[in-house]
């Protein structure tokens, strides 16, 4: 007899997982003729949480920046295989990458909050879309704000400079300014790994309550950090040519207790990475 | 103050614990009701509602584990998911007293009683109150309420005592129905030894809040 | 929201990113444009030196110990200008370096904090002050009152076998001499290799001044035996910085240095530094041999100054793979 | 573990470090003084010498004929305006692209040549670039000008914003751009919109210093602006707007002449036999200094506001 | 390889269980021989020791719940933490057994034995062997011969049900022994729970090396 | 009945300790008038590890810099109070700063090899001293790296950089460079807090090695560290004017299961910090 797995949050959440908001196929990225990942399949299911994990260097910053074409902007990068986004291949020609930014957003390690008010922040994105309205942008960046659990914070001083912010908030304030594009997946590259402890605990409950509208998938160096927030979890490691793959994906609960490879468990239990 | 889902995994920890306390206590009630009423029937499906005990024991006793492991809590969390993983413990053996005495009901056959179960389910009533206290005392963080449940443990005693006076009795008196005297000895020893647990219970709550191992018995 | 005329917004950041096309054009252009300028200086001083270097070739720049410099008859020799150049920047740097690293360990390590904003600041003012100040300040209030009883003290020298011809006097009544272009020099290239170490003192990581602390190190030991072992190719770069300053610097020189051909070696004496004698003749040069001997002058001065950023270029270079 | 320095006199040597280390440091104060006694001794010489010649007519009129008293430098603080407003004009925009270019391709071919020519630059001595002027523009139109010497002031700044500007924009964290970038920005939005202002307290910073830089410069004016006692702006508007010329023209004909400059005319005066121009020239060096102070504080005060708004 | 924080934790606790377990199957044989030699002495040391049993197991759960949450363990090692806090209680409640046989022991009196007793120390071996067998699986992390180790538990229920039969038909014929019958059906018992107990550690045994869940009994 | 407290390592070893090695009596320590800490009693025991741990700002730099005299280096900083070392006050006049520092050594949080090579860097200290013997040094040098758990990782590349080694090794360097002046306590602050996850097991490792020889005391923001590798924790807070003070020491298993204070036990939970 097999118990159901376990009562927590997130296992319950993988036990029920249906739709695929993104998903890559045969994914590989070449910097000029290195290539940093090879064919990775990976499913990204829809309000979940998925956290990639791997030693340094085995290509989860590639991965994930592959998932918006944020590599474009790399010189040298080329992408082979295919990442669909609600089925549509984003690298397919004709498609607009601006579009694809908007809704893949993506928040960084270190918080990086625009050189401007708290309201500039959050308006920048909507004011890029072409949005003028003072009442609409005011609705936006409140919405916004609150969504990042940053409003009553700071309410009384959205003409205060962003970078005036603690390092945490500064944090809120770059996931607020990605929520007011209205994205549907949120991409995060170890973005508590700046951050002190506690302040790392407010982003973790975030997180969990931001899965209820969007898809997330987050980078950690943290295997607890991983088991704590996520729903599924993908390993990644390296092969002899330092091509990073897919070494195992699966829900969280059961790669963390019992992964079915033994590279995972090595690196899971810190002897190997 | 942050830490809200370790909060929330305590409290949902914390409600599948007395969920599990609900489910031991009635387990242990029915069979004894069903003895009572020599119902097999009744007794079949407590044997079989035991796994699903068992189960949630295991699940608890996993999610705790992660909790544990991911969530790093100290000082009192970790007293408290400690306590967690050692109550699920208590009440599974609980829930297999009250399997056992679906058991002893089964392998008594058709026959009739000797004599109507009086004493019996009064012990398990004081038991099974003993429990919900226990718990109730759990989900306050309560020690002082849980200093005070195991004197009740007396009252038990004082009935298993009478009740195993009253079967050897019977015993002595009738050999034929040492079998079935012998059966329900079991399981007045079942009833008794729940109390017991009850008491490690209580320890474990006074264990979560203060920090201190007292031994109640 | 967001959603309901999304095309119409998706045309307006596609129109808006095609402004990249512009903007990529733009930064391409300016870089091409500052590379171009640096082979255009080099070009004009080829072309215009041509005249010049046909006529003397290397005899322009060689060592003559009688070289001629004279207009009137259209033969150029530069060695006495080459000459008073390196002696001058040489004696500067000499005189300056130890200074300046005083200076600069003393406000990076010791300056109490009441004093060193004002010496910070200090340092920094006179880097910026233009040297026809200096040069005005040193012909009026320096002279006299400094180089010439200093020249006067050295007079003695002259008479020691070897290094006798550097001491050669008298030093005229005026103080227009070598020396005191040297030791004006000496003031301006001060604050650029003092400010210049100082922030290379004070780049240096906290971690390593209180790692060597924390061994039991007294200051002095810290400074000597690892922030400066630590700056090292840093300060280095502030010296050729500070060479290159003094090389190439015009006004406060040809305003002190007294602008004649003579004078031999010593620094007692008046003489040329190439920059001072292209400022001084240049705008009243006659004959196309004596510009063009001039821009040969220009050329050689930017050579040198190609030779001293290489250098710099491949310390650093060398130094941060080392360390890597 | 015995330890190994059981048979080391520790004693001795601590003293020893000790008396050493007394000795330099006290070494360290003493070339502070000496350096700063003659540090000191100029700026207040100047200061003091200057300030007694100065006078309003120093500001508002021409020189006198040689040798007559009176008289100012109108010409030199008019043509030093014209040539440095030319040369910001020139430079600024152009040392700011190359960093931003320097910034985007950090380690192409074209961005380590950019850096060592604008080394290059830097380091080259400004009576070259002085040479270089009248090579190309004064030999070619073959009378000085202020045009020209706009143009040789506009290459020396041109490393001096460059390199400031390039470090500045360095510190600015990468993750500032790639977040813009991520919502769909384009490069020039999130470089003017997000990078520059962050940047821009230490690139105005530097673009002071440029100027201060410029402002100081005379060894390349010597034969590109030559120097012009007549210089005066405001006759060439009213006389230009007297023949009713286009604004054009009138611009073109400013930049058309040889021109003054502040430290061209200090050099000049220092050198004449002349009491009247000598104080003059000490009144320049004054005005040339309290300028490149003002500037300096300027730029601080800038800087330390910028600081406030956007640090907290 | 790091971690030799957490591999010297791990193999202190292992050995803290393998010693636990070897102090309880000692109590366990103890307890047996005492009962066959009527050595009430011997019991009362037993009953004495159990409480250093119950505190070595504290112990184990104690550090056991601080190298879970301090060296923040996954997979292979959390699964042995688990079962190392599994395995102690099992061990604790096995000692509690023993200490109930020389309880027994204490209430019987003077009274001399009905008849010599040779099954019951069988069935002691036999389930005390299975305890060091599946702690030596346990040990070498061994599913294959944790697999194996339950299937002993026939031969135990074989001799208690023996022994059953065997008391009863005392009990039977001369209610006089009723009494101390009863108390050898209890120390019968105790030992019967005992081996079922290993049941349980030798599934802990296979979830900690292959992550599998399964129910041996 | 009070069992033995634990059976793991640490709390054995609080059990037995009985030596003080240095101790703080009402040490206060102030920057220009703004006092970091207040009036605080600490032990240290020998050949134990004692962490501190306290919010952020509430003065564990500046406690565990008073023990060397550190904060001599900081203009303003002045002290009150004592600090024991052996039972001598080394802020006494007439103490040796340098000899001080000699006997308390220090590892900081960013790694700091000195830019010479390994040989260079572990011998700089005995040089100081006036050591100059070839052989003498050589010994040293192999001694203490051997000690910081790096001897087999460099013997081959003595003469290389100390800042070619990785993060973790350059932190092992630093230690080694510590123990080279046979120093009798190892101040850390921070030691891991720049390292990776697994590096950070390393020199934890290494910690626990060398408690045999050293006093050990660590400031650490990360609890599980502490509780992993201390014998002994004080936790430190701040009061309403910022200057912090000692809320509670004591054996770490009882400071992170039981510990006496509501302050620690929210500190700890992370509820407040
Ligand atoms: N712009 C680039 N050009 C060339 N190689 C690159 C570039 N970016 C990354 N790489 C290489 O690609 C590989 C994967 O890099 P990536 O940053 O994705 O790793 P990572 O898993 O995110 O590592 P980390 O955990 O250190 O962030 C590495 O070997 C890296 O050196
Ligand atoms: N050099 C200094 N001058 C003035 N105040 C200082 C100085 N160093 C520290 N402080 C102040 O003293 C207090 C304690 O600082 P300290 O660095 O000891 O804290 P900490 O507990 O180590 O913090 P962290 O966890 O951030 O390292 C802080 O309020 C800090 O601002
Ligand atoms: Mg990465
Ligand atoms: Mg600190
Ligand atoms: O479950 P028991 O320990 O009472 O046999």
């Amino acid at each position: 007899m097999q118990p159901q797995l376990n009562i927590t949050e997130p296992t319950r959440a993988a036990a029920t997982a249906t739709d695929l908001k993104m998903e890559t196929r045969g994914l590989s990225v070449y910097y000029k003729n290195f290539r940093a990942i090879k064919e990775i399949n990976l499913p990204v299911y829809e309000n979940r949480v998925l956290a990639i994990i791997g030693p340094s260097g085995c290509g989860k910053s590639t991965l994930l920046r592959a998932l918006n074409r944020m590599n474009d902007l790399v010189p040298g990068a080329r992408v082979e295989g295919e990442v669909l986004l609600d089925g549509e291949n984003i690298y397919a020609p004709g498609q607009d990458v601006v579009d694809i930014r908007r809704r893949v957003g993506m928040v960084f390690q270190r918080p990086n909050p625009f050189p401007m008010s708290v309201y500039d922040n959050v308006a920048f994105g909507p004011r890029l879309l072409g949005i003028r309205k003072k009442s609409v942008l005011d609705e936006i960046v409140e919405r916004s704000l609150r969504a990042a659990a940053l409003w009553e914070h700071v309410q009384d001083k959205l003409g205060q400079s962003g970078m005036a912010l603690s390092g945490g908030q500064q944090q809120r304030l770059c996931i607020a300014r990605a929520i007011a594009m209205e994205p549907e997946v949120i991409l995060m590259d170890e973005p508590t790994s700046a951050l002190d402890p506690m302040a790392t605990l407010t982003i973790e409950d975030l997180i969990q309550r931001l899965k209820e509208n969007f898809t997330i998938v987050i980078v950690t160096h943290n295997m607890q950090q991983a088991a704590r927030i996520s729903d599924f979890t993908a390993f990644l490691s390296m092969d002899e040519d330092r091509a990073g793959y897919l070494v195992e994906f699966g829900p969280t609960v059961e790669v963390f207790t019992n992964p079915k490879e033994k590279l995972t468990e090595d690196y899971i239990t810190g002897r190997f990475g | 103050m942050p830490r809200t889902v370790l909060e929330t995994e305590l409290k949902n920890l914390k409600s599948e614990v007395l969920e599990l306390g609900q489910r031991v206590g009635e387990a242990m009630l029915n069979s004894i009701e069903a003895l009572k009423h020599r119902d097999v029937e009744a007794a079949r499906k407590i044997m079989e509602d035991d796994k699903k005990i068992n189960e949630a024991r295991f699940e608890i006793e996993r999610a705790t584990l992660i909790v544990i492991a991911t969530q790093q809590p100290l000082a009192h969390d970790l007293r408290l998911l400690a306590s967690i993983l050692d109550i699920a413990g208590e009440l599974e053996r609980m829930g297999d007293y009250a399997k056992g005495i679906a058991k002893i009901n089964i392998l008594m056959g058709d026959k009739p009683l000797l004599k109507p179960l009086i004493d019996l389910p009064r012990m398990a009533e004081i038991a099974t109150d003993m429990l919900r206290q226990s718990l109730v005392a759990f989900n306050n963080d309560d020690a002082e309420t849980a200093r005070q449940i195991p004197q009740r443990d007396e009252e038990v005693d004082a009935l298993y005592n009478q009740i195993y006076r009253e079967l050897i009795t019977f015993m002595i008196q009738d050999p034929k129905t040492i079998d079935q005297a012998n059966y329900l000895l079991w399981a007045a020893h079942n009833v008794e030894r729940m109390a017991d647990r009850v008491t490690n219970i209580c320890e474990r709550v006074i264990f979560t809040a203060t920090g201190e191992i007292v031994e109640l018995a | 929201m967001a959603s309901s005329s999304t095309s119409l917004r998706r045309k307006l950041m596609r129109h808006l990113q095609h402004g990249d096309v512009l903007w990529w054009a733009l930064l391409l252009l300016s870089a091409v444009v500052v590379v171009v300028l640096v082979l255009w200086i080099a070009w004009q001083l080829w072309v215009q030196s041509a005249p010049s270097r046909h006529a003397f070739g290397w005899d322009f720049i060689w060592p003559w110990v009688k070289s001629v410099w004279n207009p009137a008859l259209d033969k150029f020799q530069a060695w006495p200008a080459i000459y008073g150049s390196l002696i001058t920047a040489t004696i500067a740097l000499v005189l300056a370096v130890p200074l300046a690293l005083g200076i600069a360990i003393f406000l990076s390590e010791l300056a109490p904090a009441w004093l060193r904003a004002p010496l910070n600041y200090m340092v920094e003012m006179l880097a910026a002050i233009p040297s026809v100040v200096y040069g005005l300040w040193g012909i009026y209030v320096f002279l006299p009152l400094v180089v010439v009883p200093i020249g006067k003290a050295l007079e003695p020298l002259g008479s020691v076998p070897g290094i006798g011809i550097f001491f050669k006097g008298p030093v005229p009544a005026s103080g227009f001499t070598r020396l005191g272009a040297a030791l004006v020099l000496v003031i301006m290239i001060l604050p650029t290799i003092a400010a210049v170490s100082r922030d290379v003192l004070q780049a240096v990581p906290r971690s390593q001044r209180e790692a060597a602390m924390a061994l039991g190190a007294t200051q002095w030991e810290t400074v000597w035996k690892v922030l400066i072992p630590y700056g090292q190719s840093g300060i280095l770069g502030a010296v050729i910085l500070g060479f290159g300053r003094a090389i190439g610097e015009t006004m406060a020189v040809t305003m002190v240095i007294g602008n004649s051909a003579g004078g031999g070696y010593s620094i007692l004496k008046p003489g040329y530094t190439m920059a001072s004698i292209i400022a001084n003749e240049f705008a009243e040069a006659v004959s196309e041999m004596h510009t063009s001997a001039l821009m040969e002058i220009g050329l050689v001065l930017f050579a040198i100054t190609l030779l001293l950023n290489a250098f710099a270029r491949w310390l650093v270079v060398n130094r941060t793979i080392k360390r890597a | 573990m015995q330890s190994i320095y059981e048979h080391v006199d520790l004693q001795s040597n601590y003293r020893r470090r000790k008396i050493v280390n007394k000795i330099m440091l006290t070494l360290t104060g003493l070339t502070v003084a000496l350096a700063v006694v003659p540090l000191v001794w100029i700026t207040v010489y100047v200061l003091l010498q200057g300030g007694k010649y100065l006078n309003l007519d120093f500001f508002i009129h021409l020189p006198a004929p040689m040798g007559m008293t009176g008289g100012g430098v109108l010409n030199a603080i008019e043509g030093s305006a014209v040539m440095v407003l030319l040369a910001s004009v020139i430079a600024i925009p152009l040392a700011l692209l190359g960093a931003f270019y320097l910034l985007a391709k950090p380690s192409t071919a074209l961005a380590h040549a950019l850096r060592f020519s604008t080394d290059m630059l830097a380091g080259t001595p400004s009576i070259v670039i002085g040479l270089f002027g009248y090579a190309v523009i004064v030999a070619v139109q073959k009378h000085f000008s202020a045009f020209a010497g706009g143009v040789v002031l506009a290459i020396i700044m041109l490393p001096v914003v460059l390199r400031s500007a390039e470090e500045m924009l360095k510190l600015v964290p990468r993750e500032m751009r790639e977040g813009a970038l991520a919502m769909g920005a384009p490069e020039w939005l999130a470089a003017l919109k997000v990078v520059l202002p962050a940047a821009a307290e230490g690139i105005i910073t530097g673009i002071m210093l440029g100027i201060a830089r410029a402002v100081g410069e005379t060894a390349p004016l010597l034969f590109t602006a030559l120097g012009n006692d007549n210089y005066e702006i405001g006759k060439i508007i009213s006389d230009g707007l007297r023949y009713h010329q286009s604004i054009g023209k009138i611009i073109g004909t400013i930049f058309a002449q040889p021109a003054d400059a502040l430290p061209l005319t200090l050099w000049k005066y220092a050198q004449q036999p002349y009491q009247e121009r000598v104080h003059q020239a000490w009144a320049v060096a004054f005005v040339l200094m309290l300028f490149v102070l003002g500037l300096n504080i300027v730029a601080r005060a800038w800087m330390a506001h910028r600081r406030r708004k956007l640090f907290g």
